[in-house]
């Protein structure tokens, strides 16, 4: 069987969430492995969010939020904007594919842009096969 | 190269008839119902648009006028009340005072006084002129014989010598109307073979109308046909055998049935049209030109005097005869000397012609470049 | 932790979802589930057999959490809530799972599909057993209402709510009321006077007791939340004057529109050749009476070019909506005016669609405008005229109709300009925290059926500030935007939604880090308890704050850390 | 001031040679007028020449008076301008604009006049007396737009009364598949409204209810609403359908635009509000042979809750206002015989194609050919839609069907172009293989999103054809269309299996009565009249009574909801101080001069 990389995303309710939903309505078709989790805004996730998906078996977690300037919150992306590097650093330390982790801007007249992001995600997270988070901290826990 | 737009020539048009093309909002309507509308002479809506835009040159050297019957089914349909017919009838008004070099055509089309004056002075010197001549050779008292008022002989002569002179301005304005509509046209190149083989088409038409009968409606084909044979047999009696018409007892019968047939034809076909136009009973007679009424109260008239002539000669009235005789002929010869080439009556030959050259010149058309959208989802179809 | 019992309902949307996904099987999945006793799979769940089967089991089986498992909870899951508070239970214990927007209409396969839609469910059961019981706020309603803009949308709605007894401050840029009506003489398709449209409008909002009019002013601040807006209005004239602040309950937009710059498409010549005017510009001439060349002479030609700007890739996608039909008030303004000049009008498509208009097309072709068509996205080009024409300029267009390149004779032309979003409509959006479309107009709370509110709560839009409109739409939006604040101001009362943030003040060590962040200016810090304290009518629920709380004190109601935790794990069982 | 006055005889108001008499009288005595002038019925004047009657009359101001004067006005403000005159001193009295058309309008029009010659806007002189005004609203219809009047009223906390012909709520929307430009399902936001006026403890719904009678005035209006005999109750009905299933009779259903079946006794489809059943009596066998036969549902019903026997019943309602929201009906496609419709049985209207598509329509949502089928009742055989039935491989949609056509309608109905493009799409979606061919003549998407929709349908694959099909006929069983190409410069004649036409939309049935009843005029098209066309959309001639939606003239769903709120704003306002305006036909002609007079001073 070929791998199916299983992606979470994080999208904020008022452009991205609705954009998701756009494509929906329009039709868009793209891959089925995404699944979203909304949140208000882009600024309420916690990095923790983010480690826990990949603790869980998530090879990939997408973040989205509206376009810098676009925020129903005025400036809530501009938090998350300053936290993404941040969180990049910190997975880099724990040894894990730059690319697992992915920051977007989708507004909610940007299906087709959905669509597209979660196509090219999950077609580099085939690239990069399976991530080994889950099973590597499985493994810590039994060594420990 | 950009065509200049002409938003005046609708005005001008207006006198021949056009008078609501400006309504049209090019929904197709008329085209799509027009069983004669097929590429590649797509009409009414394309003429009504050269006209609306006042494309001089595009009009002149368009057929698509003549290739219309006028059955009116474009114009009861007309979403917009364009009149897309009666446009198509004007624009032959105009044409046909295109075609004609004199100019009287426009003059006669653009003025009904004018047209009325000019019959009623030609006819007056008609009368005068056949009166002068008649007294001059003849006896009043007598319709035939050596001594005859009006002896066939002679009058043949200047049947003959009209007709020739008629023939002359009409051949003058056709090869004008060809030089339009065919000559000058750098797109299309008419191999001379297509002149020949499609030769046949000119008769053709000529004698069965048989487009007209491809409308929706056969009634007007019906009338217009009777109508048209009629005026023709009576033309071809009167070029042929006007001797034997008026030789007396001793007639010839199949002249006699043809002119008794030809008579009947032209009356009915003439008072059906006039009582048409009276009582506008479908599109096509809701608007009339003066030309029309012109056309057809001229035909009557010929056709009654001619009548009158006849039964007063068989009655034995030789004066009242020979009278007749020249009211005939000063209503015939106005007639012919001024409508035929100038009038409505050139119809006669600019319809034949305009098909025959459209044929041609559909031969002739260097191909057109296939519209992309539609033929792609025909072959999809 | 002892399980909620949990009803699960999956929709078939009609066909719209089970088309691709097995809705049976996630019923059947969803059973087995921790804590499901129900789940069942339905043709509606939106309808009301749907709704009240929800209500049915859970007065029958006591259900404590329901999850719907349908369409975005954009669109159906105030419904739901509102069917378990039918049923007596708290709305907020319920979850949906969108898997028409996010599955069904997205994917192909139902196989996958079918198992990304259990995999959302699950995400929902795993979430809504730990959800917890919210209450809504109640907040005093405001009876006054700031209305921005002073054109027939702002006039219309502050005359509506006045009559009706209620405060309005009306604020105005300019110095005069009317905005772009005053800048026109007559309206389509009657050609009605639109001065005494503007007459009428203004003496009666000037007269008015109820109504505040601040001209040369502009909005600096709304602080607050719905019902209970404070404005500082300050004034543009003086700045010596200061700032004044008034309490409103709700506040409509009717910023109107600017008019699309014609110099900035350079084939039409406007700037370089003089005899190029826009729409307002002849609106000045008719209004002068003299319609002229620069040259001082009465055009014999007049052209009038339409979707100057509008339905075009480089300009704006959009349809202006009101200049076909201005355009041919235009027509027929030359042609009475100069009864000799030929008018042509070229345009895209006419757009002849409110009542009366088809007519006014038509008596426009009957007065012998001449129609010419040119295709979306082509240009047509203007030149001058050569020195032997009867004409000063020429426009070169393809014309459609004929299928020919034509050249149009012009004097006079005239470009419909189209409708553009004024350049501050970011300030204002901003300023009200509402979005604006990718044009730049405001996006309304629903296209259809919510086309005067915005999705923050207490703020409306009105006019051509949503979108391009005309004269009786902007009337009906501007009253339609009236209705809902009487509506609400007739209930004194108004329910605020109950997802917020708290801090727990116990494990608050007053960083003050949150303060900063906060754009509602929703977090207060306590001085003496040297804690801080969240505003709850203020906040938005943005969570941002939540994020950064380095001690983990702040808690997002209804999107707690659990919460989503929960949910992460059930996406990737 | 020298007011120089024109009257044009164009026009119904002042068609009679005595109207315009007496109001040129009229004029004439007006302070500071004059001239009366008659303009004759040209369309067209010559300014050149009112430019030197004006000057040799030392003219100051002037007054065009007419149906619409404002054709006039801008040779009139020329000829200021060339008599060096003001050219803004030239003003309108509109008699059409103030309903001043009707024949016996003379007064109304002698006052708008007034106004125009003291330079005062006419409604700001014409405010008719305040009355007080009842609480409960009356809203008459219950489509999309009748629900959202409703809603904004009853929210506020105001007593409605909801009055619908038929079975249920919901009107035409209801039945829709999708909705233009963004394609959310009609059923997925109509719903919810639905569910929330079923539920609403401020709307008293009276469905299957006609308003018979309305006296009273304004402010204090009474109705008398005839409620029809449902003969299923209305509460106790669970919709469990077992009466449906054991009722013999199939009628066409009005719901699924006839090309479904429904039985006698039935619910006008799942989702209807109130959700019960109800008798058609015209098809009940029980009905018809007054109880001798049948009966057998009334037997069925597990809750006893069906009386055949029952009658209708008359209801006297006290209300403040009416809000008239009875939108439309489609052309009846038969009319336009080149199309076929009727002869061809695979020619659709829209409505018929909108339940065919529809998830929840007789074939789920496929598009299907009808198929000839044996009806073994009848022994004769018929048309049908099986949902096995073959797909089309072809389907043309003609638009502007009895819209824009001087034969049928004048005017344009201005929903069809986007649900035609919105049709191209759903068979695009459905059957990708089929070919698509829209005809147009004007594509009229100038709504939010509309020409991006238009754009999004062309990349589709649709073949859009400007021009009009003229006419369809049938060789061998292929359906034939034939028209003009009109862009590509083409005939066109292409072979399609199934026709969509777009036909344009007419007033309700029954709007002249109901007009009839309210003393509100209606135009020449039938649509209620609006009391200003610009400034008041959704009033009318008489004082609390309101039109709102597609009933005033056709619109789409965004601009009929903001009409609907549009009312309600109205309506509240009376509600909220107590007090609404009288008719406009209850000022006279003096309250209206003597007002205008003390405008014009200040």
């Amino acid at each position: 069987m070929t791998f199916e990389p299983k992606i979470v995303g994080f999208l904020c309710n008022w452009c991205s969430y609705t954009g998701a939903d756009l494509a929906g309505t329009s039709r868009i078709k793209y891959r089925p492995n995404v699944r979203v989790i909304r949140v208000m805004c882009s600024a309420r996730i916690d990095p923790t969010f983010v480690i826990k998906a990949l603790a869980e078996g998530a090879d990939g977690v997408l973040i989205c939020g509206c376009h810098p300037g676009d925020c129903h919150y005025t400036e809530g992306n501009y938090k998350t904007m300053r936290r993404y590097p941040l969180l990049k650093r910190l997975l880099a330390d724990y040894g894990i594919d730059d690319e697992r982790v992915r920051l977007e801007w989708v507004s909610a007249s940007e299906g087709k842009r959905f669509a597209d992001i979660v196509d090219d995600m999950t077609e580099r997270l085939c690239e990069l096969g399976p991530s080994l988070v889950k099973s590597a901290l499985a493994t810590d826990a039994v060594e420990r | 190269m950009a065509l200049r737009i002409n938003p005046k020539l609708i005005d001008e048009l207006e006198v021949y008839g056009a008078e609501d093309v400006s309504k049209c909002y090019h929904c197709g309507n008329c085209s799509a119902v027009c069983v004669h509308s097929s590429d590649p002479y797509v009409f009414p809506r394309r003429s009504m648009r050269n006209l609306q835009m006042g494309l001089e040159d595009k009009l002149k050297g368009g057929l698509e006028p003549w290739l219309c019957y006028y059955c009116g089914e474009c114009s009861e349909q007309c979403p917009r009340e364009a009149e897309p017919g009666e446009t198509m009838m004007s624009l032959r008004r105009w044409l046909t005072s295109r075609y004609d070099w004199t100019g009287i055509s426009r003059l006669f089309y653009r003025s009904w006084r004018w047209e009325v004056g000019a019959i009623l002075l030609v006819g007056f010197l008609t009368a005068l002129g056949f009166l002068l001549f008649g007294f001059s050779q003849g006896s009043i008292t007598h319709y035939n014989g050596s001594n005859a008022f009006l002896p066939s002989s002679k009058i043949h002569v200047f049947d003959w010598t009209l007709a020739m002179l008629l023939l002359a301005v009409l051949l003058s304005n056709a090869a004008r109307m060809w030089w339009y509509t065919v000559g000058r046209d750098r797109s299309v190149k008419v191999p001379m073979k297509s002149y020949i083989t499609k030769a046949y088409l000119l008769p053709a038409h000529f004698i069965t109308q048989m487009r007209y009968a491809k409308c929706a409606r056969k009634t007007p084909w019906l009338t217009h046909l009777v109508l048209m044979l009629s005026y023709l047999t009576m033309l071809v009696l009167i070029m042929f055998f006007l001797s034997k018409m008026a030789s007396g007892p001793k007639i010839d019968w199949y002249v006699h049935i043809f002119g008794y047939l030809a008579t009947v034809g032209l009356v009915v076909g003439s008072v059906l049209f006039l009582r048409n136009r009276l009582r506008k009973s479908s599109a096509q007679y809701t608007h009339s030109h003066e030309s029309d009424w012109l056309f057809l109260v001229l035909l009557l008239v010929v056709t009654l005097t001619g009548i009158s002539q006849s039964i007063l000669h068989h009655s034995g009235v030789d004066v009242a005869a020979n009278i007749m005789y020249v009211v005939h002929l000063s209503v015939v010869v106005p007639m012919l000397a001024l409508e035929v080439p100038f009038g409505k009556w050139s119809h006669l030959a600019y319809r034949p012609l305009a098909m025959y050259f459209a044929d041609v010149r559909a031969e002739g058309l260097t191909r057109r470049e296939p519209a992309s959208v539609p033929s792609e989802g025909l072959r999809a179809a | 932790m002892e399980e909620p019992r949990i009803g699960v309902y999956v929709c078939n949307c009609g066909t719209n979802i089970a088309k691709v996904v097995d809705c049976d099987a996630v019923a059947e999945f969803a059973a087995k589930l921790p804590g499901v006793v129900v789940a069942r799979s339905y043709k509606y769940m939106c309808s009301n057999p749907g709704q009240e089967m929800i209500v049915q089991d859970i007065e029958e089986q006591s259900l404590e959490r329901v999850v719907v498992a349908a369409c975005s909870p954009r669109m159906h899951e105030q419904t739901f809530r509102r069917a378990l508070e039918t049923a007596g239970l708290n709305p907020y214990l319920f979850e949906m799972a969108n898997i028409r927007e996010q599955c069904s209409w997205v994917h192909d396969d139902g196989a996958i599909a079918t198992e990304k839609a259990q995999a959302l469910v699950h995400a929902a059961v795993n979430r809504v057993a730990r959800h917890e019981p919210l209450e809504r706020m109640s907040v005093d309603m405001c009876p006054n209402t700031l209305v921005i803009g002073g054109g027939i949308a702002g006039m219309t709605a502050a005359l509506e709510l006045a009559d009706a007894g209620k405060r309005v401050y009306l604020v105005e840029k300019q110095d005069h009321l009317g905005g772009n009506i005053a800048r026109v003489d007559l309206t389509a398709p009657y050609l009605d006077s639109a001065r005494d449209i503007l007459t009428y409008l203004v003496t009666r909002v000037l007269e008015h007791d109820n109504i505040e009019v601040m001209t040369e002013s502009r909005v600096e601040r709304l602080d607050g939340f719905v019902g209970n807006f404070k404005a500082t209005l300050g004034s543009l004239a003086n700045a010596a004057d200061g700032n004044a602040a008034v309490d409103v309950g709700s506040v409509i937009v009717c910023t109107g529109y600017k008019e699309f710059d014609a110099a900035r498409i350079t084939h039409y010549g406007y700037g370089k050749l003089p005899n190029v005017i826009t729409s307002f510009e002849l609106e000045r001439m008719l209004r002068q009476g003299r319609i002229e060349t620069k040259e001082g002479r009465p055009p014999q030609f007049v052209a009038i070019v339409h979707c100057v700007g509008s339905r075009s890739e480089e300009y704006h996608s959009y349809c202006s909506r009101v200049c076909c039909m201005t355009a041919l008030k235009y027509a027929h303004e030359v042609k009475s005016a100069l009864p000799k000049s030929y008018v042509s009008d070229v345009y895209v498509d006419m757009h002849a669609f409110g009542k009366g208009c088809e007519d006014f097309y038509r008596q426009s072709s009957e007065v012998k405008t001449l129609f010419l068509m040119y295709g979306r996205g082509e240009h047509p080009v203007i030149r001058k005229a050569d020195p032997g024409d009867e004409c000063g300029m020429l426009i070169e267009v393809n014309e459609l109709l004929s299928g020919e390149t034509v050249e149009i004779p012009a004097d006079l032309v005239i470009l419909m300009v189209g409708m553009e979003p004024r350049e501050d409509v970011d300030d204002v959006a901003h300023l009200v925290s509402i979005s604006t479309d990718k044009d730049g107009w405001f996006i309304e709370s629903h296209p259809k059926l919510d086309p005067v509110a915005t999705t923050t709560d207490g703020i409306f839009i009105a006019g051509a500030c949503q979108a391009p409109k005309d004269i009786p739409d902007t009337v009906a939006q501007a009253r339609a935007a009236a209705a809902r604040i009487l509506a609400r101001i007739a209930r004194g009362k108004l329910v605020v939604d109950a997802v917020y943030a708290e801090v727990d003040e116990d494990r608050c060590s007053g960083c003050r880090v949150c303060n900063e962040l906060c754009p509602y200016v929703a977090i207060e810090y306590d001085e003496t308890k040297r804690r801080s304290h969240i505003i709850s009518a203020l906040c938005k629920a943005c969570g941002a704050c939540v994020a950064a709380c380095p001690s983990g004190a702040i808690k997002a109601r209804h999107f707690t850390d659990e919460q989503i935790f929960a949910e992460i794990e059930g996406v990737l069982e | 001031m020298r007011i120089g006055v024109y009257i044009c005889q164009v026009g119904s108001a002042l068609a009679d040679e005595a109207a315009l008499e007496a109001v040129a009288h009229y004029a004439a005595n007006l302070p500071q007028v004059e001239s009366v002038r008659p303009l004759g019925s040209l369309p067209t004047i010559d300014p050149d020449a009112l430019a030197e009657e004006i000057a040799a009359a030392r003219l100051d101001a002037i007054v065009i008076a007419g149906d619409s004067p404002g054709f006039f006005k801008p040779a009139f403000t020329r000829a200021m301008a060339l008599a060096d005159a003001d050219p803004e001193q030239v003003r309108l009295a509109s008699f059409r604009e103030h309903g001043g058309v009707t024949q016996d309008s003379s007064e109304r029009a002698k006052s708008i006049l007034a106004c125009a010659v003291y330079g005062v806007p006419f409604p700001l002189a014409a405010v008719p007396k305040e009355t007080r005004t009842n609480a409960a609203t009356l809203v008459i219809g219950a489509g999309i737009s009748g629900i959202q009047t409703a809603l904004e009223i009853a929210d506020a906390g105001k007593r409605v009364y909801l009055v619908e012909r038929t079975g249920t709520i919901g009107g035409h929307m209801a039945m829709f598949d999708k909705t233009f430009p963004t394609l959310d399902c009609a059923a997925c936001i109509l719903t919810p409204k639905m569910v929330s006026v079923g539920q609403h403890e401020m709307i008293d719904l009276l469905t299957y209810s006609e308003v018979e009678a309305i006296t009273g005035s304004p402010g204090a209006y009474k109705a008398t609403v005839l409620r029809n005999a449902r003969r299923v109750d209305e509460e106790s009905c669970v919709a469990c359908g077992i009466c449906s299933d054991v009722c013999p009779v199939s009628v066409p259903s009005e719901f699924d635009a006839g090309i479904a079946t429904r039985k006698a006794i039935y619910i006008p489809f799942p989702q209807a509000v109130p959700a019960a059943y109800l008798v058609d009596e015209s098809a009940c066998t029980y009905v018809q042979s007054n109880g001798k036969k049948c009966g057998a549902c009334a037997k069925k019903c597990p809750k006893d809750c069906i009386d055949l026997d029952a009658h209708g019943d008359v209801l006297q309602i006290e209300i403040g206002n009416v809000v008239v929201a009875t939108g439309y009906d489609v052309l009846d496609a038969h009319r336009i015989e080149q199309y076929g419709y009727g002869t061809h049985p695979n020619v659709l209207t829209a409505l018929e194609f909108e339940r065919l598509t529809n998830a929840s329509g007789p074939t789920g949502g496929r598009i299907v050919l009808k198929t000839k089928r044996l009806n073994k009742r009848k022994k004769a055989e018929e048309w049908v839609f099986d949902p096995e039935g073959p797909s089309p491989r072809s389907v043309a949609i003609i638009h502007c069907v009895g819209s824009r056509d001087a034969n049928f309608n004048a005017y344009c109905s201005r929903v069809c172009c986007m649900y035609s493009l919105k049709f191209a799409h759903l068979v695009k979606e459905k059957l990708p293989d089929a070919t698509c061919y829209e005809f147009y003549i004007d594509m009229r998407a100038f709504g939010k999103g509309y020409d991006e929709f238009f754009q999004r349908i062309k990349a589709e694959g649709t073949f859009v054809m400007r021009g009009r099909s003229g006419t369809i006929t049938e060789h061998d069983g292929q359906m034939i269309v034939r028209g003009e190409d009109i862009i590509s410069d083409k005939m066109m004649e292409f072979p399609v299996d199934m026709v969509l036409l777009a036909v344009g939309l007419v007033p309700a049935a029954r709007s002249d009565q109901l007009a009839w009843m309210l003393g509100i005029p209606r135009d020449e098209a039938g649509w209620f009249a609006e009391a200003d066309y610009n400034a008041d959309p959704t009033g009318t001639e008489r004082g609390g009574v309101y039109v709102a939606g597609m009933c005033q003239a056709p619109k789409d769903i965004p601009d009929t909801v903001a009409q609907a709120s549009a009312v309600a704003a109205r309506v509240l306002k009376t509600i909220v101080t107590g007090k609404g305006v009288d008719s406009l036909e209850s000022l006279s002609l003096e309250d209206i001069e003597t007002r205008a007079k003390s405008l014009a001073t200040v």
